[in-house]
């Protein structure tokens, strides 16, 4: 209940800020949000149970997908109804995402990290492939119904505005059960798993049901997020869930801090706005170094700072200090180990 | 030649009081040594830090009189240091055969390796019948007769041994006590013997020091040790 | 029927490379514990250079030479430099910052040499032989076939044979016993991942004389191939990846010539995926560990 | 006319082989409510296997398992039903958790079992490190709480796997009380130690094991009395 | 924030600058093929401005970098637009890109000029009111080519290999349109992801094809080009405008092996391109001066051509120019541009190009032989080409 609380708080407190920004930043940060879901899915993820995925963003696409279908549908048949068309869209999302995470779920429970990483890489890949032969529009993706802004607020707020409006509500609607299960036995049962599976069996937890369980409750979330992105930018299409954008979910979960949800936040705004911050940077300063620095200065610098926040800080900007920790029981996630070969024996605790 | 002397040596973790405290040893060459202790008394913090494996705040170690203070580990084991760690230091995913001339790799040419190597094999039968077994196969006792097995293997000066009778059958801890002193009283190898196992740590040991609340609180021969009820009780509680 | 012979020759040259690419990330996974995702971008930067050489001395040879040299310096330059001040407790920092490695090698070499493609021609031709009117296997896939065969028969004598390679694995799997037993661990870590990166630049130095050219990305797909092969194969099993790569390399050719280049990426995900699923740890797992 | 309960824990003609190493070989034991079973034997013998098939951790060739006249279910949530409940020859423990919170993981809610999880941390004298995590406590806090974690649902059969290694003696004799208590409860205890005095002081018999065979089996005294088990384990230790 | 309100000075226009913007990959994978096109572009532009730009306006252009990913593509247009306030955006590159802002442009009602692409969803005047193609579409292209295949060779087996998304699909929907849906003997598609066609020129070869129509861009048509020259196989090779640029394939190819596997490639152009041609001059000394002397490609000639257009558009929609009077400009059928044959731009058209001459490769040199040809609904007439005269150095309006 107090988790309940505290994200509507904070999703309320959020929605003022969108008052303090123009249309492009209510954008990014609709973004963000939507970012923001699957890195939370991601983080719970890897830092309760250590499972590496680096599929993330083909769960977000799936989302995506479920939201476009369900909510052209619904369109179709109620186009007065912007309420009906949101809910069918998010409820096609979360069972679209949900079942692809139940099927990867269900191999990752019997794989080891870095061969579920394979996996889940070689899934990010096959997403144009499966583009081009499913009935999924190919490159140029589904087109998802525009909602415009309520008639009762069309005066007040922009379009940005209130798809801002409509991210954080979605987003907080993901991100507040992935919290309650984190405090609860489901994330104790998580936790265990990862710290050693066979005495997790003797104590009557499933390790397989809880992995499958684990990737589900995160893959949900992520799927949300793509829903998110598809109410922004009114489309899905497989180009902007590629390697690069699924490998930056990964980075905004490890920059921020494994199993923090206060730190998937730092972590999503800082891949949404840094990027951008940078090449502005760039832009802002003159140069006669021709058009080859043109993006690509942006990139190597985005590449610096990610480089230099994780040797600087291992445990993720979470780790901060105590005020940016938003849940202060959610104690630094325990540390992974997909790689249960450097876990096992040797461990000095061992006897 | 290879004297083990520890100086003023402090060792903490973080910012925690030190565990051991300006702790000051002389562990003379040849001979068995029992370290004695409660849980927790610092047994195994010594014998890491005199590996190197835990940094040393400040004090000196030193062996047949050269500073290894600055040394790493693999630096200090190559001077004829060897530790059997606590727990089962064996190499799971290599196989018995493998983890055997692992250990002889820095000593011994090939041939010579692969002669020491069997010479474990007489020692340590139960080794012999799984040389091809990986790591994580054995049972508890079968790893710790490796380890042991596998520092023998590099024909230390010195060996560190922590707990080894840990998950041992008493058949095995007799045979591998008696190895050791074997072993010392022929090469001229120092022991040091960490034990919970005092008993049978000081049947074999010349000597016993005890490690209390980081320093060496008692210093004697083995058998006026296990001979003392009053030190006994005092410093190891029965 | 010629069509079948064709496709499997032509998948077989690339199986071999994809092979010998997906080695490098088994050699440095058992070196170091890491899927370097900076792979593909390390060896191009060293292809880049083989290039230069080639450019300016009118040599192949002596490109390729000092690509494999670039390569392996580059792999201690990286591990030595970055990789080892990253907490090794978990595998994600490390590979954090191969992303960011990655980002900073690409867009670099994009500002260095622009992103045109550049035409690197192979040393031998790439007219195939006719076998009674089929073209099979031409002497530059030829040249694939036996380097890579005797990279990788080298490199798993190396492993398993030799006593560096004995402590190449151990330094691998318990860093803190291999130190007790006096190996000396940086170094063979800082190997591991020197022979790796010059596996991955002569395989990339393999592959780019039969694609569009040379360009910052032109590694990417070969890693992403390459690592879904290592998997397939088993991370830690040289031999898996070996045979993995062949069939990878000869199932791609094979549903591209009949089926479409698009079900291609499909085919292959779901081989791995049936491979993992019948065999979690790839087609030449290690052992299960033993759990209590 | 009374039909007396079947034994809490039944094994019989049991069979487990890994490759070509065959680990138990047509093992038979019982062990009733109330009873303390020791299992000793040489390292290897086979016996954390006889354990891990009562748990379903291996799957054995040929054999029952039966726990309290039916046939020990593998799941997980089965075996904690049935009142099966066992500690690790390692520690086993959740490093990164708390001590309550590892306490916690077997029980079904977090709020309504807390209580009892807290009760069971009182019995052991664990109550005042409670939210500590356990990696940061002393080895023999760390095997009380296996102990805990394995008691907390109240289990019908308890096996124990080296509960007593390495600790010092002082620590032994607790655990001696602690396991008879159970034992007076009414509890079935299967435990395997290699402490020979230890196993003396609890068991009510002791089967010995050796190459996965039983080789003996009876109360203590017949048992250290015997030539054969005195030849593969005891070795004139004890 | 509050919604926009329409006032009198639209977005991007002061008294002396009028800011466009674009979105083009200027990193990845995809910015060797494309990067050269807004540099060329901003070079006309800066030509443009050293003249004394239009109307006593500068012309900024604002290239933001999007990777060729759609989603990034949303985030740049939204910066240029909301951010930037840009007047317009000009020549926004790739289909899979162009479609992720496509309704977001026309609900702000930015004009959303001369798409970099050759898909049909540009010309949509009624739900697109704002938006302008520029490419011929690739379906027009591959009824000509397969028109002039036709009138070559009646008994030719053709194929067609293409890429897996819209291009390769409209020149394939053109060729069949021409040739009917049976007629072509095989079908082969590629992934930009993977770099090796030899099992689908393998399939061709097998295939008995004589005449290859390719919708594929310049590096994969050099590679299957070049792949069938090492299998021996000479077959005849037409090639969509996208791909053809002879310049970048040599480069490709390198300059031994060029000459020899595409003497004979057939192409199509709309936009002038003979050696000798009055705008390439231009265009050239343009590139020498302003682009730092880039080689000059095909994509140089089509930057350039862009910014020409954009020029001229502008001068006609008036010494204030509103973001209406640019599209009634446009609309209006005034504008000539550039091309080999006329802009089709009207209140009912926003296709710019329906119609295209075909070019050969002979001897190294690639330019029109004169058989130019218009296609309405898959209809191909013959027409005679009317390129445009330079006029006044190529700056529009004074
Ligand atoms: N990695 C560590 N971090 C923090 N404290 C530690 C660490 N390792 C040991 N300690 C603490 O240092 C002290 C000494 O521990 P040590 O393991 O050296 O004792 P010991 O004599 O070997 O005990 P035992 O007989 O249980 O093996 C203990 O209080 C222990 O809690
Ligand atoms: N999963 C496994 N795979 C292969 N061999 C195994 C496996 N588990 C056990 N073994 C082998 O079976 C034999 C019995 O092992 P077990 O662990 O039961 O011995 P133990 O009696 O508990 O010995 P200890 O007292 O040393 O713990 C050993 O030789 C061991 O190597
Ligand atoms: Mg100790
Ligand atoms: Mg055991």
């Amino acid at each position: 209940m107090r988790t309940v609380l505290r994200a509507a708080l904070l999703a309320a407190l959020a929605i003022g800020a969108t008052f303090a920004l123009d249309p492009f930043r209510n954008f990014q940060l609709a973004t963000a949000a939507g970012v923001f879901a699957a890195v939370a899915g991601l983080t719970v993820l890897v830092g309760l149970t250590g499972q590496l995925s680096l599929g993330h963003a083909v769960l977000m696409a799936a989302g995506g997908y479920g939201y476009a279908a369900a909510s052209t549908a619904a369109a179709e048949a109620a186009p007065e109804s912007a309420a009906l068309v949101l809910t069918a869209g998010l409820a096609g999302a979360a069972a679209v995402s949900g079942a692809l995470g139940l099927l990867l779920g269900l191999a990752a429970a019997r794989l080891r990290g870095p061969y579920l990483a394979g996996l889940t890489l070689a899934l990010v890949i096959a997403l144009p492939s499966a583009a081009n032969v499913l009935p999924l529009g190919g490159a140029q993706g589904l087109p998802a119904p525009f909602l415009p802004v309520p008639d009762a607020l069309s005066r007040l707020i922009a379009v940005e505005q209130w798809h801002a409006w409509l991210a954080i509500g979605v987003a907080a609607v993901a991100v507040t059960p992935l919290a309650v299960l984190r405090s609860g036995r489901a994330g104790l049962r998580m936790r265990a798993v990862l710290g050693d599976e066979t005495a997790a069996r003797l104590s009557g937890v499933d390790p397989a049901r809880t992995k499958t369980g684990a990737f589900v409750a995160s893959a949900v979330p992520a799927g949300l997020g793509g829903a998110i992105l598809a109410i922004t930018t009114q489309q899905v299409a497989p180009g902007g869930y590629g390697l690069a954008f699924s490998l930056l979910l990964v980075v905004a979960a490890v920059v921020g801090g494994l199993g923090s949800l206060g730190g998937a936040a730092l972590g999503s705004v800082l891949v949404v706005a840094l990027p951008w911050l940078v090449d502005t940077l760039v832009d802002a300063v003159p140069s006669d170094l021709g058009q080859r620095l043109d993006g690509n200065f942006a990139v190597l610098l985005f590449g610096a700072v990610i480089i230099a926040v994780t040797v600087a800080r291992p445990g993720g900007l979470a780790a901060l200090g105590p005020r940016l920790r938003i849940r202060s029981r959610g104690r630094a996630a325990a540390p992974v180990s997909p790689t249960p070969d450097n876990a096992t024996p040797s461990a000095n605790t061992e006897r | 030649m290879s004297t083990l002397t520890v100086e003023r040596l402090t060792v903490g973790y973080g910012d925690g009081a030190p565990v051991l405290d300006g702790l000051d040893l002389e562990i003379a060459d040849g001979g068995i040594v029992a370290l004695l202790g409660a849980n927790g008394a610092g047994k195994t913090t010594l014998l890491r830090a005199l590996t190197g494996l835990v940094p040393a705040r400040s004090g000196r170690v030193l062996l047949g009189g050269a500073d290894l203070t600055g040394l790493p580990t693999e630096d200090r084991v190559r001077r004829g240091l060897a530790l059997v760690p606590e727990g089962r230091g064996v190499v799971a995913e290599l196989t018995v055969d493998e983890n055997l001339l692992l250990g002889g790799l820095w000593r011994h040419r090939a041939a010579a390796r692969r002669a020491a190597v069997e010479e474990m094999y007489d020692l340590f039968e139960p080794l012999a019948r799984r040389r091809g077994a990986h790591g994580h196969s054995l049972s508890g006792g079968e790893r710790q007769m490796l380890a042991l097995a596998r520092a023998l293997v590099a024909r230390p000066d010195v060996l560190l041994l922590d707990e080894p009778s840990l998950g041992l059958a008493p058949l095995v801890v007799a045979q591998l006590l008696g190895v050791l002193r074997e072993t010392a009283r022929r090469t001229g190898l120092t022991v040091l013997l960490a034990e919970q196992n005092v008993t049978g740590a000081l049947s074999v040991a010349d000597r016993g020091v005890v490690l209390s609340l980081g320093e060496a609180v008692a210093d004697r021969p083995a058998a006026e040790l296990a001979a003392e009820p009053a030190l006994r009780h005092a410093y190891l509680g029965f | 029927m010629d069509r079948l012979v064709f496709l499997l020759s032509s998948g077989l040259a690339r199986g071999a490379v994809l092979a010998l690419f997906a080695l490098s990330l088994v050699i440095v996974w058992r070196a170091a514990r890491v899927v370097n995702f900076a792979q593909a971008a390390m060896a191009i930067a060293a292809v880049y250079v083989a290039f230069a050489i080639t450019a300016a001395s009118g040599s192949y040879w002596l490109g390729l030479i000092g690509g494999l040299a670039t390569g392996a310096l580059l792999g201690a330059a990286v591990e030595a430099g970055l990789m080892r001040r990253v907490p090794h407790t978990t595998p994600l920092p490390g590979m954090i910052v191969a992303i960011g490695l990655v980002m900073i090698l690409q867009s670099g070499l994009s500002i260095a040499f622009g992103p045109q493609h550049r035409t690197m021609r192979p040393p031998f031709s790439e007219r195939p032989f006719d076998l009674g009117g089929v073209p099979v296997l031409s002497p530059y896939e030829l040249f694939v076939l036996v380097v890579a065969a005797l990279v990788m028969g080298g490199l798993a004598l190396l492993f398993n044979r030799t006593s560096l390679g004995l402590q190449l694995r151990a330094s691998a799997f318990a860093p803190e016993t291999s130190r007790l037993l006096g190996v000396r661990v940086p170094r063979m870590v800082t190997v591991g991942w020197m022979l790796s990166v010059a596996t991955a630049a002569l395989a990339a130095l393999l592959l780019v004389p039969t694609e569009l050219g040379l360009n910052p990305f032109a590694a990417d797909l070969l890693f992403v191939n390459a690592f879904a092969v290592a998997v397939i194969g088993g991370l830690d099993s040289p031999a898996g990846a070996l045979a993995a790569g062949i069939g990878v390399g000869i199932l791609s050719s094979l549903v591209t010539g009949y089926v479409s280049a698009s079900a291609a990426p499909l085919a292959v995900l779901a081989v791995l995926t049936a491979v993992l699923l019948l065999r979690p740890g790839g087609l030449v797992a290690a052992g299960k560990a033993r759990s209590a | 006319m009374q039909t007396t309960p079947p034994p809490r824990l039944e094994v019989s003609g049991l069979e487990v082989r890994f490759g070509g190493l065959t680990a138990l070989d047509d093992v038979s034991l019982t062990v009733g409510d109330g009873q303390t079973v020791a299992l000793i034997g040489p390292n290897g013998a086979g016996k954390t296997t006889l354990f891990n098939a009562v748990c379903g951790l291996v799957r054995p060739r040929r054999g029952t398992v039966g726990v309290a006249g039916r046939p020990a279910p593998s799941s997980p949530t089965g075996l904690l039903a049935a009142g099966v409940a066992r500690t690790l020859q390692g520690l086993g423990l959740f490093e990164q958790l708390s001590v309550l919170e590892n306490v916690l993981v077997p029980l079904s809610s977090l709020r309504r079992d807390a209580e009892r999880a807290r009760a069971v941390l009182a019995d052991l004298d664990l109550a005042s490190v409670a939210d500590r995590p356990v990696g940061t406590l002393p080895y023999p806090e760390r095997k009380r709480v296996a102990l805990a974690r394995a008691l907390v649902t109240d289990p019908g059969l308890l096996l124990l796997d080296e509960p007593a290694g390495g600790l010092g003696s002082a620590d032994i004799d607790a655990l001696a009380a602690t396991v008879r208590a159970l034992a007076e409860d009414g509890r079935a205890v299967a435990l395997v130690e290699h402490h020979v005095d230890f196993v003396m002081a609890v068991a009510d018999r002791i089967v010995v094991l050796d190459f996965g065979k039983v080789i003996a089996a009876g109360t203590p005294d017949e048992v250290r009395g015997d030539p054969a088990v005195e030849a593969a384990y005891l070795g004139g230790a004890s | 924030s509050t919604p926009a309100d329409e006032d009198e000075t639209p977005p991007g226009v002061t008294d002396d600058t009028v800011t466009i913007g674009t979105h083009q990959p200027l990193t990845g994978p995809a910015a060797a093929g494309y990067a050269t096109i807004s540099a060329a572009t901003s070079a006309y532009f800066e030509y443009l401005n050293a003249q004394g730009g239009i109307h006593g306006r500068q012309i900024e252009y604002v290239v933001k970098d999007d990777a060729y990913d759609p989603s990034q593509t949303q985030t740049a247009v939204r910066e240029l637009v909301a951010e930037g306030e840009v007047f317009a955006v000009v020549n926004g590159l790739g289909t899979p890109t162009h479609s992720a802002v496509l309704d977001y442009l026309d609900q702000q009602g930015v004009p959303d000029l001369f798409v970099s692409s050759g898909s049909l969803a540009w010309n949509q005047p009624d739900q697109y009111p704002n938006t302008f193609a520029f490419n011929a579409d690739y379906v027009t292209e591959g009824a000509a080519l397969a028109q002039y295949a036709t009138e070559q060779d009646p008994e030719a087996t053709v194929c067609v290999l293409g890429q897996d998304d819209d291009y390769g699909e409209g020149i394939l929907a053109g060729v069949e349109a021409v040739l009917g849906p049976d007629a072509v003997a095989q079908t082969q598609v590629y992934s930009t992801s993977s770099e090796d066609v030899s099992a689908q020129i393998g399939a061709m070869m097998e295939a008995g094809c004589e005449i290859n129509v390719l919708g594929t861009i310049n590096g994969f048509t050099a590679l299957a080009v070049g792949t069938a020259a090492q299998l021996e196989w000479f077959p005849r090779w037409y090639v969509s405008s996208s791909g053809a640029d002879y310049p970048t394939l040599v480069e490709y190819l390198g300059e031994e092996t060029a000459p020899l596997v595409l003497q004979g490639m057939v192409s199509v152009n709309y936009l002038p391109f003979s050696p000798d041609d009055e705008w390439v001059e231009l265009f050239r000394q343009v590139n020498d001066e302003y682009n730092d002397g880039a080689p000059f490609t095909g994509n140089t000639v089509f930057g350039m051509s862009v910014a020409y257009l954009f020029a001229e558009a502008l001068a006609a929609a008036g010494e204030d120019p509103t973001r209406a009077s640019l599209t009634e400009a446009l609309e209006s059928g005034d504008l000539l541009g550039n091309g080999i044959v006329p802009l089709s731009y009207g209140p009912d058209d926003h296709a710019a190009y329906r119609g295209v001459g075909i070019t050969t490769v002979d001897e190294g040199v690639q330019d029109y032989i004169g058989t130019t040809y218009a296609v309405a609904d898959g209809a191909v007439t013959e027409i005679e080409a009317s390129p445009v005269p330079l006029e006044n150095e190529g700056v529009p309006g004074s």
